[in-house]
């Protein structure tokens, strides 16, 4: 962003309204299906996603042909008194990222949360529809937003919207997930607000370029820095702050899983990076980031064990986002520490294509994991024998995107696919009589996840080196490899 | 594209093709014939490659070069035609199995790491293939589901997994080493020397093949899985799979550098799992452990001749020990497949007999055949001073074990009805003992690469055969004295690795337990906060 | 200065002694009645901050929507509740780990530079083309429209979150408040009287919220409890949940403003953006139903998730 | 010692207060009372932040007096969620605790909170 | 200036008295003991106390100030007195002995 802070800053780029319809479109979209309800808000819902989509390419295409952020100033009322939205290459890619997933889900989730034609609403139907757009809005605007506060609220504003679907199924233990979760995510945000008054307490400004550009190494800003950053990692459950995921993705509605696992951590784990890489100036603590490193290495490892040893299916996947969440973070030594030469770059660019693809991959997992534990009335992995045979699309959904989870080389490899590879033996495994089916699972439902995990496969054999897209509006902490 | 670049691909397309087809079931049931095939695009490229040493095709696999050598080629070939007959073998074992789709799917992934393996040039899709062939591996020692199978493949995962963590680690010093970061393993290991962690990377490296080929004291997994697996799958799996470790020592080993103490070291555990392998392959019973123990020590007697190389930077070993790996992949899978058939059917009893008894010899360097060749070629390396010892001893053994074997093999079928061997099973072992025999020579006809001194003076002779004269007495004393040999005890050696895993595993559960709980977890949010407070501060 | 400075103390001893006692006291009700007055006391530390905005708002929603919250949520938990209090050690890390962050934040504080940056010049600057005396109102509906935008937003939402927890079955049904029936009707006589009033105090409070202290948020927590008082008092009924006109309302006020900030992409060119001449009335015309939708979706919170027993 | 200075320490003590309160009380409903002390903390920050601020006439920097009026609303907010949610939880299990019930996730002191 | 002086005694006085009456009531509530008793005295601090202190500072304050002052006071009477008599009822149905 400093690159053009001036320009960025003075007035908004020519396309700069598609951001505020980025964030607006979905809201309105929540506004209207509340308002009505009914069988309204599916189709609320849908057109909302459609436009959503164009929007998001929209603007991708627009920062990568410029290769310059976009910018729009909200109400004529510049930084520092007003609120600047921003995109940059990783924003232009997290919005195209969140609009598939979302847009994947909805296709995947109108046959369990579709609303009866006699038209009477529904509880889970509508809170879904409702919820589903409004974490897309939250999410696009702690992807766009450029302001610290405004962050806050959209961290808030994600925060409610992914509790309810957590206690979804309305069951005592989801409901207590759900309660851990608020609790804990609350702590989190306030934390993060903390951090914020004190900023401002030191330098009178919210905006992310401001800061970067006043900002000193001095008291106010290590303790700002290092709330701001516990907070949000409580939110994105890096180990050992985790303990409040697995039941609450594990419990929930298959669709949301996949939203919550895939998308909702992602948003504080953006907000970090952000302030990591955004707000402070070069001098990054290294010690720091290392420590950050080294819990994710903790993750990975715990993360993936524990992954191993689950009896059902969900928690398993769960618990492997718990260790992915841990190879995020090993983006922070690695970038710092190779802060200038072109390590960092590839460092970056691969941390970014590992946590896209993830998104794919652990969507498409949930989505196949709902699949069988709808078609098979449980998702006891032991007794998963013969289901490759009953949803062998399913399954080959599961197999590409643990593969992708597992491979992308040179990534943890077998240490990390270990629980995929018994998951997926017990699947391949010996079962002379088909498994029941309790349900008839068609075939293109069958073909979502699939989609997703085969998205999630290609982004892995990206080339490191070749993306300078989401190096655009950076601050040049970066080699000079990928510019 | 240049038709090298078709061929190497085609090599790896056809069996990744096959592995996709078993996604139907209907194909999938089909696929045990459909897999001998799959090799065939292999052999042509060995062909090719090994026709004119000189040229090295080079494409780009997605992100990944892929490139051939002659010692590639040279064990790229011989695994070809293991997993060709193998195959055969296969198609005729699995005929009465009940999932015999799911066995070649697990055969096919396995292979394509084989083929991978030894093709590829990059780090990056070494490493995948490297995976790949220890989970299609991982499927077929699990293939049967008996309960020694299951211990057997989870003890085979368990070091698996610790290999590829170590190799792992080694890989990634390597690339962050590499200059340009180039992840051609050429540039990696040749950018190696200024590196200041070379050392520790080669020894990750060197711990973890060796892991894969099994140099005791790693080799734990080595009886067990040979033994629990399916004859054909232990046959491509003690014959082809393994030699992934050697193709991985031959090109991550930085000899033209040189490393003293890993070599030295090397070298040593070399030594010993030869020597081991023979001590406890002859206190066996069953024919395939006593193969087992001898795979053991062969690895070894190539992990010495590596280390040596290591230690003196004699970049020459690597293709005597391609040449020497080569000719092990097809004796000792054969072998696999004579313990497989057995001598149960009186009628062609000498059909398998004669020709076990052959390899055995071959195996101990008899002159003459293929293993004599093997011999000769690793000779110039570990055939003076010190090690001319080390080289007869080792001779000595191999032959008292072999021709244990054998006796073994006659005393291990002793059922009066004796059902006919299917000639499914007979040809295959026939044409994989004719071409163990056939390949050193033909390859030798072929290349002028592999260093032999062309003397078949009588003292050469001789200083082959007296090893295997005293082979002979040792065997005929040890044979006098009747103490029962012992069934191999899979629980013990398997119990040890799980009673380990699920030690560890169920600390990090008991772990969970506390950290999932609200006031361990809130209080993990203090402390890192903390934590982070005062790094920063400090920091700055 | 010096006197006013020991008021200062006082109060500050106060407030960290009921936090403490809060935090000590046994008694689930005791701590919820303490938080009440933690609010009370809170909001005189913001008169004393010269916040009259916030302390109008703490006294509304920090301590008096909020308490009737608690209060409401204790009479309908089990009383008992064998809840094990956590062992004395863990309580000990934790407060040294709590006394360590506070002692941080403390030497931040002291150590904020001097002189304070500030936006209050700036935002003097824009009020004239806000059009409105209150720098605060004009910081909250223009300067910084999209947080209360988003805000608004995230009402809606708590509330839909809120109603997502009702059974399946009650869903559409009615929330229930207090009911309250007495005899001789003093209840029901104050929630005739009051409510007039209420609303008349409600309305200058929007008002007087352009320029001077006061605005939508201090109206609309009036509002509500009017609202609250009638209904509890049996004068008024509860909404249905599915009501469509109880829906319109509490999406009202971020409509308004949605479709205030489409008039700005058309009328001014810039999203949220007010034509400088009549910007006040629109931030009136805003205001309205931005406070009729807040009360709104604070007696529903209060009242909690849909429900279809009692039906008195 | 401004009197701003002095509300500061106290929002300082007060985030520490809450904090405690939040993390050791296994009551839930102490817990939602702990996150308001907390916020209530913050906010103090953030008022002592707009006092030190005053300039241009006005007693105090008008920005974050803003600031808070919004925190306050999203706070109660979320008290009025997790109220919901700690309500809900006793309807359908009968009790009041943040520790799981059912044998897939117990944890391994049952009333733990 | 006796007019001024005057003044300032009497809301002196007023304030004073309105602050006792405070007092008493606190003490009140605290030592009686039981309800209703303590609910008289809660009264008692609300009708004369805040009248007394409101009546003292009316003096001072001009047109609509003043109303605003009544206002108050007249407010609080009307939910103190309504909230008093809730409370009694309830604590009769507690104890309906007494």
């Amino acid at each position: 962003m400093i690159a053009d802070a001036a320009t960025s800053l003075d007035a908004a780029s020519t396309h700069g309204y598609l951001l505020v319809l980025a964030i607006v479109v979905p809201v309105g979209g929540v506004l209207i299906a509340t308002a009505v309800g009914g069988r309204t808000a599916e189709r609320t819902a849908f057109a909302v996603i459609a436009a959503g989509l164009i929007l998001g390419f929209a603007i991708l295409l627009d920062v990568w042909m410029t290769s310059r952020p976009l910018a729009y100033v909200l109400g004529n009322w510049a930084a520092p008194l007003g609120i600047t939205l921003r995109a940059d290459g990783i924003s232009a890619v997290m919005l195209v990222t969140t609009a598939l997933i979302i847009a994947a889900t909805a296709l995947y989730a109108c046959a369990d949360f579709t609303i009866p034609r006699d038209g009477l609403e529904a509880r889970a139907p509508f809170v879904f529809w409702v919820l589903l757009l409004a974490v897309w809005a939250a999410l696009n605007t702690v992807f766009l937003s450029g302001d610290l506060f405004n962050l806050y609220v959209a961290l808030e504003l994600l925060t409610f919207a992914a509790v309810p679907l957590v206690a979804l199924s309305g069951r005592a233990e989801a409901i207590t997930a759900a309660l851990r979760y608020l609790l804990f995510a609350l702590a989190g945000s306030i934390f993060y607000l903390l951090g914020v008054a004190l900023l401002y307490g030191a330098y009178g400004t919210l905006d992310i370029i401001l800061l970067h550009q006043r900002i000193r190494p001095e008291l106010a800003v290590s303790l700002a820095v290092a709330m701001m950053t516990a907070g949000l990692l409580a939110k994105t459950a890096l180990f050992p702050l985790h303990f409040w995921l697995p039941p609450a993705h594990a419990g929930a509605p298959p669709a949301a899983s996949a939203i919550l696992s895939a998308l909702v951590v992602k948003g504080s784990f953006f907000l970090i990076i952000r302030i990591w890489f955004d707000v402070l100036p070069g001098s990054r603590s290294l010690a720091a980031a290392q420590v950050l490193g080294v819990m994710g290495a903790a993750a990975i490892l715990f993360g993936s064990i524990v992954a191993f040893r689950q009896a059902r299916l969900k928690l398993l996947i769960a618990y492997s986002t718990v260790a992915q969440i841990g190879y995020l973070f090993l983006l922070f030594p690695l970038v710092v520490g190779f802060e200038g030469s072109p390590w960092s770059a590839t460092a970056w660019t691969g941390g970014w294509i590992q946590l896209v693809s993830h998104a794919f991959a652990k969507a498409a997992m949930f989505m196949a994991a709902g699949l069988i534990a709808q078609a098979l009335g449980h998702d006891r992995i032991d007794d998963l024998g013969g289901v490759a045979r009953a949803l062998p699309l399913t399954v080959l959904a599961f197999a590409i995107s643990g593969i992708s989870l597992m491979g992308v080389p040179p990534s943890g490899g077998l240490i990390a696919g270990a629980y995929v590879i018994r998951v997926m033996t017990r699947m391949l495994g010996p079962r002379l009589e088909l498994p029941t089916l309790s349900v008839k699972v068609d075939r293109w439902r069958q073909s979502l996840p699939l989609s997703l995990a085969i998205c999630a496969m290609l982004l892995g054999l990206l080339p490191l080196q070749s993306l300078e897209l989401l190096q655009v509006g950076l601050p040049h902490f970066l080699g000079s490899a990928g510019r | 594209m240049t038709d090298a670049t078709i061929v190497l691909s085609s090599a790896l397309a056809l069996p990744g093709v096959l592995l996709l087809l078993c996604l139907f079931p209907s194909v999938r049931a089909r696929m045990p014939k459909f897999a001998v095939i799959a090799p065939v695009p292999a052999l042509a490229a060995a062909w090719f490659a090994g026709r004119d040493p000189s040229i090295v095709f080079a494409t780009h696999f997605f992100q990944g070069h892929l490139a051939l050598d002659v010692a590639g080629a040279l064990l790229l070939a011989a695994a070809a035609i293991l997993w060709i007959c193998a195959g055969l073998y296969a198609a005729t074992e699995m005929r009465r199995s009940r999932n015999a789709g799911n066995f070649s799917a697990w055969w096919l992934t396995a292979m394509l790491g084989n083929f991978g393996v030894v093709m590829s040039a990059d780090i990056a899709s070494f490493y995948l293939f490297l995976a790949a062939g220890t989970i299609g591996a991982y499927g077929m020692i699990m293939h049967t589901m008996t309960p020694d199978a299951r211990r057997a493949s989870v003890t085979y995962i368990g070091f698996a997994l610790a290999g590829e963590a170590s190799i792992l680690i080694g890989l990634v010093l390597l690339a962050a080493a590499s200059p340009g970061h180039s992840l051609l393993i050429r540039d990696a290991v040749a950018g190696l020397s200024p590196s200041p962690w070379r050392d520790l990377t080669v020894a990750f490296l060197a711990l973890g093949f060796g892991l894969k080929i099994g140099l005791a004291p790693l080799h734990i997994w080595m009886p067990l899985a040979y033994t629990a697996a399916p004859i054909s799958a232990a046959a491509v799996l003690s014959g082809a799979a393994v030699k992934a470790g050697v193709i991985g020592l031959i090109r991550f080993m930085p000899f033209d550098a040189g490393s003293v103490n890993v070599g030295t070291g090397l070298a040593m555990a070399g030594i010993v799992s030869t020597f081991y392998g023979v001590a406890v392959g002859i206190t066996r019973a069953n024919p395939k452990t006593i193969l087992a123990c001898s795979s053991i020590s062969q690895m070894g007697v190539i992990a010495t001749l590596i280390g040596v190389g290591l230690a003196t930077a004699n970049a020459g070993v690597a293709i005597a020990a391609a040449f020497y790996g080569a000719h092990h992949v097809l004796v000792k899978g054969g072998l696999f497949l004579a313990a497989g058939i057995g001598v149960s059917d009186r009628r062609n009893r000498w059909l398998v007999f004669v020709p076990a008894t052959v390899l055995a010899f071959a195996l101990a360097g008899l002159p003459f055949t293929g293993g004599y060749l093997a011999k000769e070629a690793v000779k110039p390396f570990i055939g003076e001073g010190a090690f001319a010892i080390f080289a007869a001893l080792s001779a000595a053994g191999t032959t008292l074990l072999m021709l244990f074997f054998v006796t073994r093999l006659g005393s291990a079928s002793h059922d009066p009805r004796g059902t006919p061997t299917a000639s499914g099973l007979l040809v295959p072992w026939l044409a994989t003992a004719f071409f163990a025999i056939a390949i050193p020579w033909l390859s030798l006809s072929l290349t002028d690469a592999i260093p032999i001194s062309e003397v078949n003076s009588i003292a050469d002779l001789w200083s082959a055969i007296w090893p295997i004269l005293i082979g002979g007495g040792l065997v005929a004393l040890w044979l006098n004295q009747k103490r029962q040999p012992r069934e191999i005890d899979v629980a013990s050696a398997a119990d040890i690795i799980r009673r380990m895993m699920t030690i560890c595993t169920s600390t990090v559960e008991r772990a969970e337990a506390i950290l999932r709980q609200w006031q361990a977890g809130s209080i993990s949010l203090l402390a890192v906060t903390t934590v982070l407070i005062v790094i920063i501060a400090t920091g700055r | 200065m010096m006197v006013a400075l020991i008021v200062d103390v006082g109060l500050a001893i106060l407030i960290l002694f009921v936090a403490g006692w809060i935090v000590a006291v046994r008694s689930t009700f005791a701590a919820v009645i303490g938080f009440v007055v933690y609010g009370l006391l809170l909001s005189l530390v913001w008169v004393r901050l010269w916040a009259i905005d916030i302390a109008l708002t703490e006294a509304a929603i920090g301590s008096g929507v909020t308490g009737a919250l608690l209060l409401r949520t204790l009479s309908r938990l089990p009383v008992e509740h064998s809840e094990r209090s956590a062992n004395g050690s863990f309580r000990f890390i934790a407060g040294l780990f709590c006394a360590f962050i506070s002692l941080a934040i403390a030497m931040v504080i002291v150590a904020l530079p001097e002189p304070a940056p500030t936006l209050a010049p700036e935002a003097s600057a824009g009020l004239p083309a806000v059009g409105v005396g209150n720098p605060v109102t004009a910081v909250l509906l223009s300067y910084r429209a999209f947080d209360t935008f988003l805000e608004k937003v995230v009402l809606v939402l708590a509330l839909v979150g809120c109603w997502s927890l009702a059974a399946d079955r009650d869903w559409g049904g009615t929330p229930v408040l207090w009911r309250y029936s007495d005899p001789d009707g003093v209840l029901k006589f104050l929630a005739q009287t009051l409510p007039p009033i209420g609303v008349l105090v409600a309305i200058y409070m929007l008002w007087t919220g352009a320029d001077h202290p006061g605005g939508a948020f201090q109206a609309s927590a009036m509002l509500a409890a009017m609202w609250m008082l009638t209904i509890v008092a049996g004068l008024m009924r509860m909404p249905r949940t599915n009501d469509d006109l109880l829906r319109l309302t509490l999406v009202s006020g971020a409509s308004a403003f949605l479709l205030l900030g489409f008039a700005g992409f058309g009328i001014v060119g810039s999203f949220l953006a007010y034509p400088p001449d009549y910007a006040k009335a629109l931030i009136v015309a805003v205001e309205i139903p931005m406070t009729i939708a807040v009360a709104a979706t604070l007696v529903m919170l209060v009242a909690g998730p849909p429900q279809r027993r009692d039906m008195s | 010692m401004t009197s701003a200075t002095l509300f500061g320490l106290c929002g300082a003590i007060l985030i520490g207060l809450g904090l405690f309160e939040l993390i050791t009380d296994p009551h839930p409903l102490r817990k939602i009372l702990g996150f308001n002390l907390l916020g209530g903390g913050v906010f103090l920050v953030l008022g002592v932040v707009a006092r030190r601020g005053a300039a241009a006439g006005y007693l105090g920097d008008p920005v974050p007096q803003a600031l808070v009026i919004t925190g306050i609303v999203v706070a109660f907010s979320a008290t009025a969620l997790a109220v919901a949610l700690v309500v809900r939880l006793s309807e359908v299990s009968g009790r009041v605790s943040l520790a799981y019930a059912s044998s897939e996730q117990t944890d391994s002191d049952g009333a733990e909170g | 200036m006796t007019l001024l002086l005057a003044r300032d005694i009497f809301t002196i006085v007023a304030v004073t008295f309105g602050a006792f009456f405070f007092l008493a009531g606190t003490v009140g509530l605290i030592r009686f003991p039981d309800t209703l008793t303590r609910l008289h005295a809660l009264t008692k601090a609300d009708n004369l106390g805040l009248g007394l202190v409101a009546l003292g500072l009316l003096p001072w304050a001009d047109g609509i100030l003043a109303l605003k002052i009544v206002c108050v006071w007249v407010l609080v009477q009307f939910s103190s007195s309504t909230v008093s008599q809730l409370i009694a009822r309830l604590a009769q149905q507690e104890r309906p002995q007494a």
